[in-house]
């Protein structure tokens, strides 16, 4: 009974246990994406984090698919697909400002995620992979084929955003307008996560079964999941089509949702800081090896076995143990005492 | 007491399931009234589980009927059945492993959180409240069963006789009205079975009506009003815990006979 | 007609054979082994630079100098599976399944852009051509090259559902697959059936490679990714980890294509493949052959 | 933006985006080395202005993401002009990024109608357009008598946009026979040769790249197909040959700009390439060397980097020569003449035809 | 100590188990000797299951020695430790879901080189356990509760094995064939085998134990003649009831 839990892995480990449960660490990360500007802003630098940050905002919202509800999506740039498109559609040959697409995108966001999800949720883990890399696929090739997307070319000369008339286009607009809008998804994302809902999704990810048994219509909450990521790809390719400019069916191949996944799981699969981190780690880390040129993929490939042999849970796994307030504790040791008649179910 | 006697919580009416060639219930008829206490024993392969799945919804049974306060529930699917009042534990334990036990005994309180995703995303007033609630209800649950572990960390580190008391709190937090559970006895030893007894006396004593599946004679002795006796998925007996113990058929093909016993206990080594 | 059916059998039957290992290996652990497409390039690599170097000696023999280079390659594919299976996915034995995907992935990026480096960006052709004369038969037209190279994946892949479902070493996959800790209190050598059925199913592919390289002449670094993610498709709606299953669903794709092209043109063609799998899968959830057990509660 | 206005005598910086990952990779060493000679021989002659130049190349992936964090990253390093651009897909996302930076574009490759259609002022193609290379096609077509052309591409912009462009103009004789698209990549084209030789045609233009051309070949020839198959600019390489096979390959016929191959005294120019980067020049050479030394005209024209001035220089430009003739940008910057001719596969090598002249 | 030849089948000293930061095992120590039956008895968590794990290799030990017929397995892999004759039926059966009775049976015998053996073994689990061979072509997977008990007994048997360690072996057996597994493996043992045997019901296996020890806590507090181990008060309070 002596064991001595001071040791120091031991407390290291709590102190990282701390941080990780540290409410302010979002506002910390957030600090960071505001100053970053502050040390390098050239427009390199200002688009590759902008592109991290919308790759942050895919990755948190296939993270609520894959890392809270454990379906595995593989097709999850269709709904980035679907955002990018529709918006670019309504305000290059409809002209309505961007923001204005907003709604429409949700809608058609929506109706995309009940398309796909309605009839192939039934379907377990792999067999659902497949179909989504499928649909993934029929989107894609949609898009190239028909006239109204642009086909292979795509849709371009897509305007910037306006705000209430300031002008957030420049890639310094763009940047401030991303680090708000994925700022709150992830909050967002993060929130869900820890209700009723994001609790039930990861029931289900455990044991479907079991999660039918205490009452969850494990079909609906699946579906929900899905709408969920649905909408967060579809905001997220508003942004992208502001950021290009232009857009086009290579940028929505399966390589891109593959992309996507492994930064939900590099990061670790339903830990928000982690899917933050994993996403800045996929999307950055093969602009920093541009130096190296022709080894670029090479290098990034090993390195991504390197970082999992070490991290195998991911960058920062989910926090798997709750620490009782110590309200709750205090509270838990009265109740031993009293007695169970007071139990109302 | 007698007017609710006479109409049953959950009446199953003529249950069959069949797999392929394998009649794993075949006629079965039971009712558990209020405040109830059945169990459901037989020999191994009887059909006791099979039955508890169609009850359950997790197996469509190939003929026959279950009613749940009146209402046929045969078709639903098993959330809808846990939404009208029945819950169970699973015989081999069906805990969410990966989560912390506090967050299994919230599972079982999804149904009654009075909460939306908008309530999550703007963390209103109310979502606090429930999400309080819902902390404070699973540790009067945890309390209830008697739980020793740790309730923050995960389920699959506790040690299976604990991971069974998990399994009734979660159940117990769906607030049901009929308990269904699968040989909650099993791999515990005499002092827990003596700690399960009452737990299930407790239970019952909220007003729940259990139906359970057990093989430890002695707690189902002890703890039943009725007990039901199935083989190859047929009722054999069906009377209070003495009556089945002395019926010769249930002996035959359950009990077996005591002087075996006794048989042993001479062969004991020297 | 009879042409769309040869056509959809000839190139399904290629399909099929990388969703043989593909299904053999996601089989055992449950990986999505996205190098395996890459182990296929590696084994057309293979041939072509043992072609190369063997130069006329090889060109003369043809189809038998193939059958030799074939060899070797999966000699070489399935050494270059097992050190795969060393390096990046051993250390994950018993991590949560996706961590291995990435792996996987990474490998594959390593892989082709690893091959890029050696072999340069550009496609190769290869040195030995199977072309030969086509014979009419029922309207389509057969080279007995093609006829040999389906014989050839038909008999792998026989070979395969043998070792697999008779064997002591197939049994020991399937319980592995199953519960692979439970495997170990029987007294199963886990790493070592594990290796084996990456060596096996990295050697189907790099046959591939070689039948691929000889039959179509080109090869390039990336060749791995497309078929890769076939083979996927058809190892997963043949049903996943199930040999004939594996055939079928490649068989079947092999065919939808074909038919699809024909009916909707090129450009839709995926379009309708994916389509009718979807629908397939909603109706049958646990794809061709994929086993129907009622899950027990 | 900007940035790296450093010195006036520092050296010029040119940019390039060109593919050196996925699919295309191949053809970004040819582009860039083929720059880099021209910026080399450029220099050893004094330079321009006095000033040196220089090349930073930055891969484009043909991936409109991976294109736009190149064209940020190049503009940032202070280039003067772009003398990049491989896939239409890609590069269309980076003109209002050199807009922005007034960094006129000089695209040896990409060739889209769609880049032309945006009427950016900065932005010149040095390669015949989708539109001309049709009617440089078509042209053809009716010289051999083709009476029922077919067309495949491969479903990316630039393929579809020529056999489009191709299409339309296939009204009355020939008539088109059907039309046909592939996805890169694969190797079993058998499908998609079956649905063309449906329409029975006696000329079939394939408008992909040699990839897929060389296997589009060969599967027709194999299923019995005898007429005619020209490929488009992009298919215009010796491997199209070698992955045909020299019998399959024999007598197709290409539209091409002028190469190397097919231009008198350019031999001398293929000899410096092979001893400077010991192979073969590729598809696209010859566009980016061209590329670069339009852009040092230019600017010695000008006599400044001035964004506006090099544009006006360039649009200036009259007479000088290009591999593909005489330059001189139409007003929407595209070459006044595409400069196609038809090229044809004789004993194994590519080899001029006819200049359609 | 036991009646049995004086050689050890199992030896275990000093045995400490970690899981992360819980210590499971506190320097355990027992031994099984040739031809006996060894009654491991514990409340819940007591580890049990780690003892029997890390004997078989699954589990590893972070301290203390391991030695089975006098060789020290305590770093041998868990397939070396079966071909020693070691053989484990793990808590909650652990069946192959997915195949057949039969072919769970034929994994029993997975290292035995003689496959005739094996067959032969196999049909003497079926004559044992005839449940089994009513359902010998059936997915073990669908197997009641029970019924996978004894398959997973019967699955070890095809092994026969030199030491069989049973993990609670009546867990969701019906009375009757609790005896009848018990009757089994008294049988099993009179044939030469030695047995450790985790038991929740500690009246069977006491009754059929030569000798007994009791963990808490990862460390034996009680050991003994099971005859001796089924007076004493401390046992009969906790685990065996009046
Ligand atoms: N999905 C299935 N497919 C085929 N047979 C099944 C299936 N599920 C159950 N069975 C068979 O039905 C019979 C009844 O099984 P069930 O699990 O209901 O028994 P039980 O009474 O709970 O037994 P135990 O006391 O051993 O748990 C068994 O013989 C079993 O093999
Ligand atoms: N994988 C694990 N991770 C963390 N802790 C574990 C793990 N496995 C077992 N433990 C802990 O180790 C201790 C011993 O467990 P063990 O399973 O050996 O007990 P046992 O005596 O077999 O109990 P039972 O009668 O419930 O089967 C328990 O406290 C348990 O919680
Ligand atoms: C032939 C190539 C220069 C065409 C180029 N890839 C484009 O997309 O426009
Ligand atoms: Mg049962
Ligand atoms: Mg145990």
């Amino acid at each position: 009974m002596t064991t001595n839990l001071a040791t120091s892995p031991a407390r290291a480990r709590a102190l990282f246990d701390r941080i990780q449960q540290n409410r302010y660490l979002g506002l910390v990360g957030l600090a960071v994406a505001l100053l970053a500007p502050f040390i390098t802003a050239t427009n390199y630098a200002l688009s590759v984090m902008t592109s991290a940050l919308l790759f942050v905002m895919l990755a948190v919202g296939l993270n609520i698919v894959v890392g809270y509800c454990g379906l595995l999506d593989l097709g999850y740039a269709a709904f980035f697909a679907i955002g990018a498109y529709v918006s670019g559609i309504l305000a290059t040959r409809y002209g309505w400002p961007l923001l204005a697409t907003v709604p429409v995108v949700i809608v058609a966001a929506v109706v995309a995620g009940i398309v796909i999800g309605g009839p192939t949720l039934r379907l377990r883990s792999d067999y659902l992979a497949i179909v989504t890399l499928g649909f993934g696929e029929i989107i894609r090739i949609t898009a190239n084929n028909l006239t109204i997307t642009g086909g292979p070319s795509g849709i371009y000369g897509i305007p910037g955003i306006m705000l209430l008339g300031v002008d957030l286009s420049g890639p310094v607009g763009l940047y401030y307008t991303c680090v708000v809008v994925v700022a709150l998804a992830v909050l967002g994302a993060a929130r869900l996560g820890r209700s009723r809902l994001g609790r039930a999704w990861r029931f289900i990810r455990e044991d479907e079964d079991a999660a039918e048994a205490m009452g969850i219509n494990t079909y609906r909450v699946k579906l929900a999941a899905y709408i969920g990521g649905a909408i967060w790809g579809g905001l997220a390719g508003i942004l992208f089509g502001a950021q290009l400019s232009a857009i086009s069916p290579p940028s929505f191949t399966f390589l891109w949702s593959a992309l996507i996944l492994m930064a939900v799981v590099l990061g670790g699969m339903g830990s928000t800081p982690g899917v933050v981190l994993g996403a800045i780690f996929i999307s950055v880390l093969p602009e920093l090896l541009r130096e190296a040129a022709d080894y670029r993929y090479f290098v990034f490939g090993i390195l991504l076995i390197i970082v999992m042999i070490f991290r195998r849970q991911g960058l920062w796994p989910a926090r798997a143990v709750e620490r009782q307030s110590r309200r709750d504790r205090r509270r838990a040791e009265e109740q031993d005492v009293r007695k169970a008649e007071e139990v109302v179910p | 007491m007698s007017t609710r006697e006479s109409v049953p919580l959950l009446r199953v009416q003529d249950l069959h399931l069949d797999f392929g060639g394998v009649k794993a219930v075949d006629g079965l008829t039971f009712q558990v009234y209020e405040d109830d206490v059945l169990s459901l024993v037989g020999p191994n392969g009887a059909g006791k589980t099979s039955a508890f799945n169609c009850i359950t919804g997790f197996y469509k049974p190939t003929g026959g009927s279950i009613t749940l306060h009146g209402t046929d529930i045969t078709r639903l699917r098993p959330s809808a059945i846990a939404a009208r009042g029945m819950s169970r534990t699973f015989q081999n334990l069906r805990l969410f492993g990966e989560l912390t036990v506090l967050d299994n005994v919230r599972a079982g309180m999804h149904l009654r959180l009075r909460q939306n995703a908008l309530d999550a995303l703007l963390h209103t007033p109310r979502f606090r409240r429930t999400e309080r609630e819902a902390t404070d209800e699973a540790n009067r649950w945890l309390d209830f069963v008697g739980l020793r572990g740790d309730r923050g960390g995960l389920a699959r580190n506790l040690p299976y006789g604990e991971q069974r008391r998990v399994e009734i709190a979660r159940a117990l937090a769906c607030g049901p009205k009929v308990l269904l559970l699968d040989e909650p006895a099993a791999g515990l030893n005499y002092g827990e079975k003596g700690e399960l007894l009452d737990l299930l006396q407790r239970i019952s004593g909220l007003g729940i009506a259990i139906v359970l599946i057990e093989h430890d004679m002695d707690l189902v002795m002890q703890v039943s009003r009725r007990v039901v006796v199935l083989n190859f998925g047929r009722e054999i007996a069906d009377g209070t815990p003495d009556e089945v113990r002395r019926d010769s058929a249930v002996i035959e093909a359950y009990l077996g006979r005591d002087d075996d016993e006794e048989d042993e206990e001479m062969m004991s080594h020297e | 007609m009879t042409q769309l059916l040869w056509n959809g059998l000839f190139v399904g039957s290629f399909y099929a054979l990388v969703a043989l290992g593909y299904t053999m290996v996601y089989g055992i652990i449950r990986l999505l082994n996205f190098a395996h497409g890459d182990l296929y390039m590696l084994g057309a690599f293979v041939g072509f630079g043992v072609l190369s170097v063997a130069g006329g000696l090889a060109t003369g023999l043809g189809f038998v100098a193939l059958l030799i280079v074939m060899v070797i390659a999966m000699l070489v594919t399935g050494t270059a599976g097992l050190v795969l299976e060393r390096v990046a996915y051993r250390p994950l034995r018993g991590a949560p399944r996706l961590s291995v995907l990435i792996t996987a992935v990474g490998a594959s990026f390593a892989l082709e852009y690893g091959m890029r480096l050696a072999a340069g960006p550009n496609p190769e052709v290869y040195p030995v051509r199977l072309a030969g004369d086509p014979v009419n038969l029922l309207g389509a037209r057969i080279t007995v090259q093609q006829a040999s190279l389906i014989l050839i994946a038909i008999l792998l892949m026989a070979g395969l559902q043998w070792l697999v479902m008779g064997t002591e070493t197939g049994r020991a996959m399937r319980a592995i697959s199953q519960d692979p800790t439970a495997a170990l209190y029987m007294g199963i050598n886990v790493d070592a059936v594990i290796a084996r059925t990456f060596f096996i199913g990295s050697a189907l592919a790099g046959a591939a490679g070689v039948m691929a390289g000889g039959y179509y002449g080109k090869i390039d670094f990336l060749m791995g990714f497309i078929i890769g993610l076939k083979a996927f498709t058809a190892a997963v709606i043949g049903g996943i980890g199930n040999i004939k299953g594996a055939m079928l669903g490649g068989l079947a794709l092999g065919l939808l294509e074909s038919f699809g092209t024909a009916w909707v043109g090129g450009q839709w063609r995926d379009v309708f493949a994916f389509g009718f799998l979807i629908v397939f899968l909603t109706l049958r959830p646990t794809g061709i052959l994929g086993e129907r057990v009622t899950e027990r509660v | 933006s900007g940035g790296g206005e450093k010195s006036d005598d520092g050296p010029i910086v040119l940019g390039m985006l060109t593919p050196l990952s996925g699919s295309s990779s191949a053809i970004g060493p040819y582009m860039k080395n083929a720059a880099q000679l021209a910026v080399d021989e450029i220099n050893a002659k004094g330079g321009v202005n006095g000033r040196k130049l220089e090349l930073k190349v930055e891969d484009e992936a043909c991936d409109a993401k991976s294109a736009t964090a190149g064209a940020n990253k190049l503009v940032t390093a202070g280039v003067k002009i772009s003398v990049g651009g491989y896939c239409s897909g890609a590069t269309l996302p980076t003109l209002p990024i050199f807009e922005k930076a007034g960094v006129p574009m000089l695209i040896p490759a990409a060739n889209s109608n769609e880049l032309v259609a945006q009427h950016k002022k900065n932005v010149f193609l040095i390669n015949g357009t989708g539109a001309q290379q049709s009617d440089a096609a078509l042209k053809f077509m009716k010289k051999v008598g083709a009476t029922k052309v077919a067309l495949m591409d491969d479903n990316t912009s630039y393929s579809k946009d020529i056999a489009d462009t191709t299409a339309k103009l296939l009204t009355g004789s020939p008539a088109l026979a059907g039309r046909e698209s592939v996805t890169a990549g694969e190797s079993d084209y058998g499908a998609n040769v079956n649905a063309i030789l449906k329409g029975q045609p006696d000329f079939i233009y394939w408008t992909g790249y040699y990839q897929e051309g060389g296997l589009i070949i060969r599967q027709l020839r194999q299923a019995g197909y005898k007429g005619n198959v020209m490929v488009a600019d992009g298919s215009v390489d010796q491997k199209l040959v070698d992955i045909a096979g020299p019998e399959a390959a024999e007598g197709v016929f290409a539209t091409m700009t002028q190469t190397p191959e097919t231009i008198q005294g350019a031999e001398k120019w293929i000899a410096d390439y092979k001893s400077k980067f010991g192979a073969d020049p590729g598809p696209y050479s010859t566009q980016a060397y061209d590329a670069v030394r339009v852009a040092a005209e230019a600017v010695g024209k000008a006599g400044s980097t001035d964004g506006d001035a090099v544009i006006k220089a360039l649009e200036g430009i009259d007479g000088f020569q290009l591999f593909s003739g005489p330059l001189k940008f139409t007003p929407e910057h595209t070459l006044s003449s595409g400069g196609f001719q038809i090229l044809v596969v004789e004993n194994g090598k590519i080899v001029l035809k006819d200049t359609l002249q | 100590m036991s009646d049995a030849a004086g050689r050890w089948a199992l030896e275990i000293d000093g045995l400490d188990v970690h899981y992360g930061r819980v210590h499971a095992l506190r320097g355990l120590t027992l031994t099984v000797g040739e031809g006996e039956i060894i009654a491991l008895l514990g409340n819940n968590g007591a580890g049990k299951t780690s003892t029997l794990a890390t004997v078989s290799g699954v589990v590893r030990s972070t301290g203390g020695t391991v030695r089975a017929f006098g060789r020290d397995i305590t770093k041998a892999k868990p397939w070396e430790i079966v071909g020693a004759g070691l053989v484990h039926v793990p808590e909650g059966r652990r069946i192959f879901s997915r195949l057949t009775v039969h072919e769970n049976l034929q994994l029993g015998g997975y290292l035995v080189s003689d496959k005739t053996v094996v067959s032969r073994r196999i049909d003497e689990v079926y004559t044992l356990l005839p449940r089994l061979a009513e359902r010998r072509n059936q997915h073990g997977g669908n197997l009641s509760g029970g019924e996978q008990q004894m398959l997973a007994v019967g699955r070890a048997l095809v092994a026969k094995p030199k030491l069989l360690m049973l993990d609670e072996p009546s867990m969701g057996l019906a009375p009757l064939v609790v005896a009848q597994i018990m009757k089994l493996i008294r049988q099993i043992n009179a044939d030469g085998t030695s047995v450790l045997l985790v038991e929740q019901n500690a009246r069977a296996a006491l009754k059929i134990a030569h000798r007994a020890y009791v963990v808490e806590n990862g460390v034996i507090t009680l050991q003994g003649p099971a005859r001796e181990l089924a007076r004493d008060s401390r046992v009969v309070e906790a685990y065996l009831g009046a």
